[in-house]
């Protein structure tokens, strides 16, 4: 039996006094920088006053009601804003398979090209959209064409590091397996890498595919196609009411493609 | 060597429409979306290109270095946005994480309408909300750090509910059979099962509102995104080139940080 | 002192967890259920603190109904009866000593529990209880970085700091190895003995039912199908409970173990 | 908001905030407004702050709600303030000389369209359907003369939304565009990439005149205080470093009066499209 | 024929798995490997087809020396050996057909693998090995859906598909209970008797090694301590490569079960 080291003491504390001391440097730092940066950004909750909520709720109501009329215009872009994140997604999703094998560490074993591909993949994921967006509409023109550019870079960068990741946590011993009777380096990922991760494959798919029609809506203000364009004409002619239409079919639209894909996701698992 | 093999299982007729069904719906999916998108071929490859590239390119990857000073300022308020809108939502997200997970909000019909509202949140367009916070606070930081801190409830508390529905109720169950009343209960029995989590998702969060809030300089919110619209428009590629420098810098070391503190996180 | 009176429970789907249940536990007794599995022996225990409520009957605590019980008195009665899980329901995250004093919640007001402000004989009971079971040395460990015997100790830790005069233990040992079982039996029937607490403890083993027990009471389709002293269990009253001859696989194996640290 | 409660008639306010946006229809835009945001507060006695923005109809709005005092706004975001918020033009610039500017139609220098009639049928490159002299008054001008009513699909064979001035020039001197309209002269905008941009590009006709960009102040400045601000601005023409700093924030030559008349014809040219679904195209 | 000429094997990381190895493996042997947990053993198996790389001396199989086999010689090595893991290592989520089939892949190209083109004769040889290990009708079901010891018969059909003159099992029984390991046991011997293929196996039970094997070599740190036929083993031998006497745990419990489809 272990003796207690001294019968007397009783606690002070429900957690040692060295981790809440961390504990309480670690919120202070966070809090500080709370507060600093809510000074620098002039973010005072004093701000909040009658005239902040008087002037958010006129702005709102101006929302309402939708112009119901003008949902056939709305229904032609977001189609083609649809249509722009589809074929990226396809794209990227064809794309990021040789990525994502280089840059998963239990399948390339060379230390150069694996951080290489790493690091490519992070710079990638570093450039917001919107930038992408506005270099490719410099270089092609106004147009869907480097929207779909724009889209396939953004998505290339989530898609390659989720699906390297999902390589990486695979179960590496059939890959051995299949070593061990034979297969060369392209059977053996055919047969048991690719078995292993084809359902998160798709499935991360889906959702980047999902992420690409909601990154669309700020593409469009660039010049980047889709239902970010006719946002953007109609808050400059301060039409609230179609923009409202927008938004709520953006919504019902973003809300399908959510239901289908995680009927589709849950029956691949 | 017998040379049977025994044939496939049969599918049920069902399944095989079903499957079949799918499969012509995908292919003419994308049969309609590569044939009817618009893309001006004619125009991408033409001459027009190849001197876009020559002026853009060139421009593009020598940045100017002059440039920096402004740059790294609308930088710095861009991450002041970014940080201070990241920690409001972070916090503003707890309730409708709760409200929206269906453990804890038992009834279904509040439990749906609060998953909607997430869902709707996070299809708001953030140039709209930054708008409406620009008339409603005036133009500048604050109106962004609203946006962002309003636009990020949808996705933070759409995971947080996510984390909370996957809490062991188990504990829940110790702690009502020791006679703790429901305050309790929550403080002691589910506070540190979903804390941590809740914390690695709010500094992942800041890291997408870093690249996020530029988007709010199509508006006048504040943030870098402002020099971006404004250089481009002017088509000085090379300040263009210094704020994309900029910005993979500055994520890359949040990300770098990030990453290591919610690994310790979890 | 636990009275069943005529006890019924239908469950909202329509099984009978218990039938017509007439049963009376004295207090300081170690009574040990036993039964198949579905037999209603959780439903038996939980009745007890009114995790479940049954639908049908009284069941008497001291003496009252606490069938009706609300609220608050729901509560008093929970901090009365402490009560042991199969997979220690501890919290994984945080310290062993605070799962330890979230036994004195019900003891607690709201805001002192919220803002840690326990008294020092708060601290002190937890602490105590903490070395009864011998693992007073993981006080600031996190939960989740002990063995399960040593979760579970942790979990008994728990309930003694809730001062109960009742200990309802649902299969407390079905998660643990054979020695690591006998441990945790052992602590339990010391802290019955020396407190003079009385316990009940749900367990799928003959053997170990024997062992322990004062008295043994045997379910079957929720309903009791035998009751009294482990002395007076032979192979025929297993079959009356199990409804069919003893087999091995009924005796948890493993000799117990007197070493209890692990 | 310290801002919100500080215009309301007859008060002194405690801080004025003075928003700009780059106009698209001027071929330098700055990205600084500093300097005559601290010479205003000056000369005003009272703290101004000069905010840039990229979005006039934010700008509007932010007037709307008093969140802005002072506006730099082109002519149609003007009209647009005006009707929606009651927002007072004040000043307005002068470049080159003149308080207006005109739209013109641009073709290629070897395309045989030589007048408004030989457009009809060809492809339109403009800078964007909100531009007032790339879209709306050039619009204007061919729905009167032609009486038509779709001029993007009805008058021309095809629109070409070409995302800014420069572009639409360039599409018209690449060929994806037989006309394009912008501001007056915006080839020299791109004359740096494309030096002879003005050999091979030719102006054939020229809109109305349009009144240049204004200084607008929201209604909730007491009369009082709009007249010390106009007359501040106005000052500004004699003071030669100002003047400089105009220049540079956003081109100015001079600053001179304005009245809301001159904008009735951007406002006539505007509620032809009020209506219509511009977007239909 | 295997012939280990003074093989030696240092890890990258200093660790010597083999040490000066020296024996020699005849055709159609039953070989049973036992020594404690890293003697060794599996370096021993591994090193044969070349999933580890001897740093020093010979490895002959069929008299040429398989060192420094590369690329295309390595393939067909392991064409010729078949190798069964202690995990069964098959692909969870393809079917048993595909994971059998898999074993042809040294005999294919790899377009018409991986557009799954087999010959006739191929699938027949698949099926075939699966009806020898008795678990054809679960041909198109996913192997995540078998219990262990069908996984371990089914990688045992995949071994027989490859057609090899050699077949390695690396701890075959390890994650099955008793009577199922007494199956895959029997598969394993009646493979060797049947078609006279050179098996070597790892074991860590002694009554297990002593059942089925022809010869037993023991092995310590990385060196041979023992060789010779399975009845030639004594309490004696077993200090020697346990370095310690004989203790109920080095015994798998549980009589061999006949009834071969669990
Ligand atoms: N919440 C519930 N809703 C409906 N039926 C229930 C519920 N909980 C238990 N039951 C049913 O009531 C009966 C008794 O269950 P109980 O959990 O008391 O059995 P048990 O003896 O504890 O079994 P085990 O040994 O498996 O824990 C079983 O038929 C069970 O399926
Ligand atoms: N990849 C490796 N790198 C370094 N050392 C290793 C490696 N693989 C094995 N070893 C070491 O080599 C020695 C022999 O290991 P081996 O796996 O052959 O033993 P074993 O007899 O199979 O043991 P077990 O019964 O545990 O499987 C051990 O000390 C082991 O730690
Ligand atoms: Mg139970
Ligand atoms: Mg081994």
């Amino acid at each position: 039996m272990t003796k207690p080291l001294n019968t007397n003491v009783v606690p002070t504390g429900l957690v040692s006094s060295k981790a809440k001391l961390r504990m309480n440097i670690i919120l202070l730092v966070v809090i500080g920088l709370y507060i600093f940066s809510s000074a620098m950004t002039n973010s005072s909750i004093l701000r909040f006053d009658a005239d902040f909520f008087k002037n958010v709720w006129m702005m709102f109501v101006q929302l309402f009601p939708p112009n119901w009329g003008y949902s056939n215009v709305v229904m032609d872009k977001l189609l083609e804003t649809i249509k722009m994140a589809l074929i990226a997604t396809t794209i990227a999703g064809i794309l990021c398979i040789p990525f994502s094998l280089l840059a998963a560490n239990n399948i390339v074993h060379n230390k150069f090209l694996y951080n290489v591909t790493k690091m490519f993949l992070n710079i990638m994921r570093t450039i917001p959209e919107l930038i992408l967006a506005v270099v490719f509409v410099g270089l092609f023109g106004i147009g869907v064409f480097p929207g779909i550019l724009a889209l396939i870079i953004f998505s290339l960068g989530i898609l390659a590091k989720l699906i390297s990741e999902t390589i990486e946590s695979i179960d590496m011993n059939p890959l051995e397996a299949i070593r061990a009777s034979g297969g060369n380096t392209l059977q053996v990922i055919w047969y048991a890498v690719v078995p292993q991760v084809l359902p998160q494959f798709v499935s991360f798919t889906l959702y980047v595919f999902e992420i690409n029609v909601r990154a669309s809506v700020v593409l469009g203000f660039v010049g980047a196609g889709g239902i970010g364009l006719i946002l953007r004409q109609q808050i400059n002619f301060l039409s609230y009411q179609n923009v409202s239409t927008i938004i709520v079919i953006t919504f019902v639209v973003v809300v399908i493609i959510d239901y289908i894909s995680n009927k589709l996701r849950g029956r691949l698992v | 060597m017998n040379m049977h093999v025994p044939p496939k299982p049969k599918k049920s007729p069902i399944k095989v429409v079903r499957n079949i069904a799918i499969s012509i719906g995908l292919i003419a999916l994308y049969v309609w979306a590569f044939a009817t998108i618009e893309i001006p071929w004619g125009r991408i490859f033409s001459e027009r290109t190849i001197t876009n590239f020559d002026r853009v390119i060139p421009k593009l990857f020598s940045p100017d270095f002059t440039f920096a000073e402004k740059v790294m300022e609308y930088m710095m308020e861009t991450l002041f946005i970014a940080f201070t809108g990241s920690f409001m939502a972070a916090i503003l997200a707890i309730p409708f994480g709760f409200f929206a997970a269906s453990n804890i909000n038992r009834n279904p019909f509040l439990n749906t309408l609060g998953k909607w509202i997430l869902n709707a949140d996070r299809t708001f367009p953030e140039i709209l909300l930054a708008l409406i916070f620009v008339v409603a606070i005036g133009p500048g930081a604050f109106a962004g750090v609203l946006a962002i801190a309003i636009h990020s409830v949808g996705m933070l508390g759409k995971l947080y509910s996510e984390v909370i529905e996957s809490i062991d109720m188990n504990v829940v169950e110790a702690m009502e059979a020791n006679g703790a009343n429901k305050i309790q209960t929550f403080f002691y029995g589910i506070m540190p099962q979903v804390i941590p989590e809740f914390m690695s998702y709010a500094i992942y969060r800041f890291e997408i509102d870093v690249r996020a809030s530029t988007i709010l300089g199509i508006i006048g919110a504040g943030g870098i995104g402002t020099l971006l619209v404004i250089s481009s428009r002017n088509r000085n590629w090379d300040e263009v080139g210094m704020i994309l420098l900029v910005i993979i810098i500055f994520v890359s070391i949040i990300d770098y940080f990030s990453t290591a503190i919610r690994k310790r996180i979890v | 002192m636990i009275e069943f009176k005529d006890l019924s429970l239908v469950y909202p789907n329509g099984t009978q967890g218990l039938k017509n249940v007439n049963v009376k536990i004295n207090e300081g007794e170690f009574v040990v259920i036993v039964g198949l599995s579905g037999a209603g022996k959780s439903t038996f225990i939980r009745s007890i603190n009114r995790l479940v409520t049954p639908t049908h009957g009284e069941l008497l605590v001291d003496d009252t109904n606490i069938l009706k019980y609300k609220g608050k008195d729901l509560r008093k009665l929970r901090t009365k009866v402490g009560m042991i899980f199969q997979n220690y329901n501890l919290v994984k995250r945080s310290t062993v000593m605070k799962n330890v004093i979230s036994g004195r919640l019900g003891h607690t007001g709201t805001m002192k529990s919220i803002m840690n402000m326990y008294s020092k004989e708060d601290m002190a009971l937890a602490y105590e209880s903490l070395k009864r079971v011998n693992i007073e040395e993981k006080l600031y460990s996190r939960a989740d970085q002990l063995s399960g015997g040593q979760q579970q100790r942790v979990s008994i830790a728990r309930v003694l700091t809730q001062q109960p005069s009742v200990v309802l233990a649902d299969e407390p040992v079905a998660s643990l190895d054979p020695p690591t079982s006998h441990q945790v039996m052992k602590y339990l029937q010391k802290i019955n003995r020396e407190d003079n607490i009385t316990t009940i403890v749900n367990l799928h083993f003959i053997d170990m039912a024997m062992e322990y027990a004062d008295r043994i009471i045997g379910m079957r389709s929720g309903e009791i199908v035998f009751d009294g002293p482990a002395s007076e269990v032979n192979e025929q009253t297993f079959e009356e409970i199990y409804g069919r001859p003893i087999k091995e696989d009924d005796i948890r194996g493993g000799k117990e173990d007197n070493d209890q640290t692990p | 908001g310290t801002s919100s409660d500080s215009g309301s008639i007859g008060e002194d306010p405690e801080k004025i905030i003075m928003g700009f946006v780059p106009s698209q229809d001027s071929d330098e835009i700055a990205d600084t407004v500093k300097p005559l945001a601290d010479k205003l507060s000056e000369e005003l006695g009272v703290e101004v702050e000069g905010q840039l923005m990229t979005s006039y109809s934010a700008l509007v709005e932010a007037m709307g709600s008093n969140q802005v005092q002072i506006g730099f706004l082109p002519a149609f975001g003007y009209v647009l303030a005006n009707e929606k918020h009651g927002v007072e033009v004040i000043l307005k610039s002068e470049r080159f000389g003149s308080g207006t500017y005109r739209a013109q139609y641009v073709v290629h220098a070897d395309s045989n369209i030589e007048s408004l009639e030989d457009m009809k049928g060809k492809t339109w490159a403009i800078p964007d359907l909100t531009s007032t002299s790339g879209f709306l008054f050039p619009a204007a001008q061919i729905m009167d003369k032609f009486n038509v009513e779709d001029v993007q699909s009805g008058f021309f064979s095809n629109t070409i939304e070409a995302g800014g001035h420069d572009n639409a020039l360039i599409s018209v001197y690449e060929g994806d565009a037989d006309v394009a309209t912008t501001f007056d002269d915006a080839r020299s905008t791109i004359e740096e990439d494309y030096p002879d941009v003005k050999d091979k590009l030719k102006v054939i006709e020229y809109t109305s005149d349009i009144p240049n960009d204004t200084i607008s102040v929201t209604k909730d400045l007491s009369d009082e205080w709009k007249k010390k601000i106009k007359e501040t601005f106005l000052s500004f023409n004699d003071d030669k470093e100002m003047i400089e700093v105009m220049n540079e924030v956003y081109s100015w030559d001079a600053i001179i009066e304005a009245e809301d008349s001159e904008y009735d014809v951007v406002r006539n040219t505007y509620e032809k499209f009020k209506d219509t679904n511009l977007l239909d195209n």
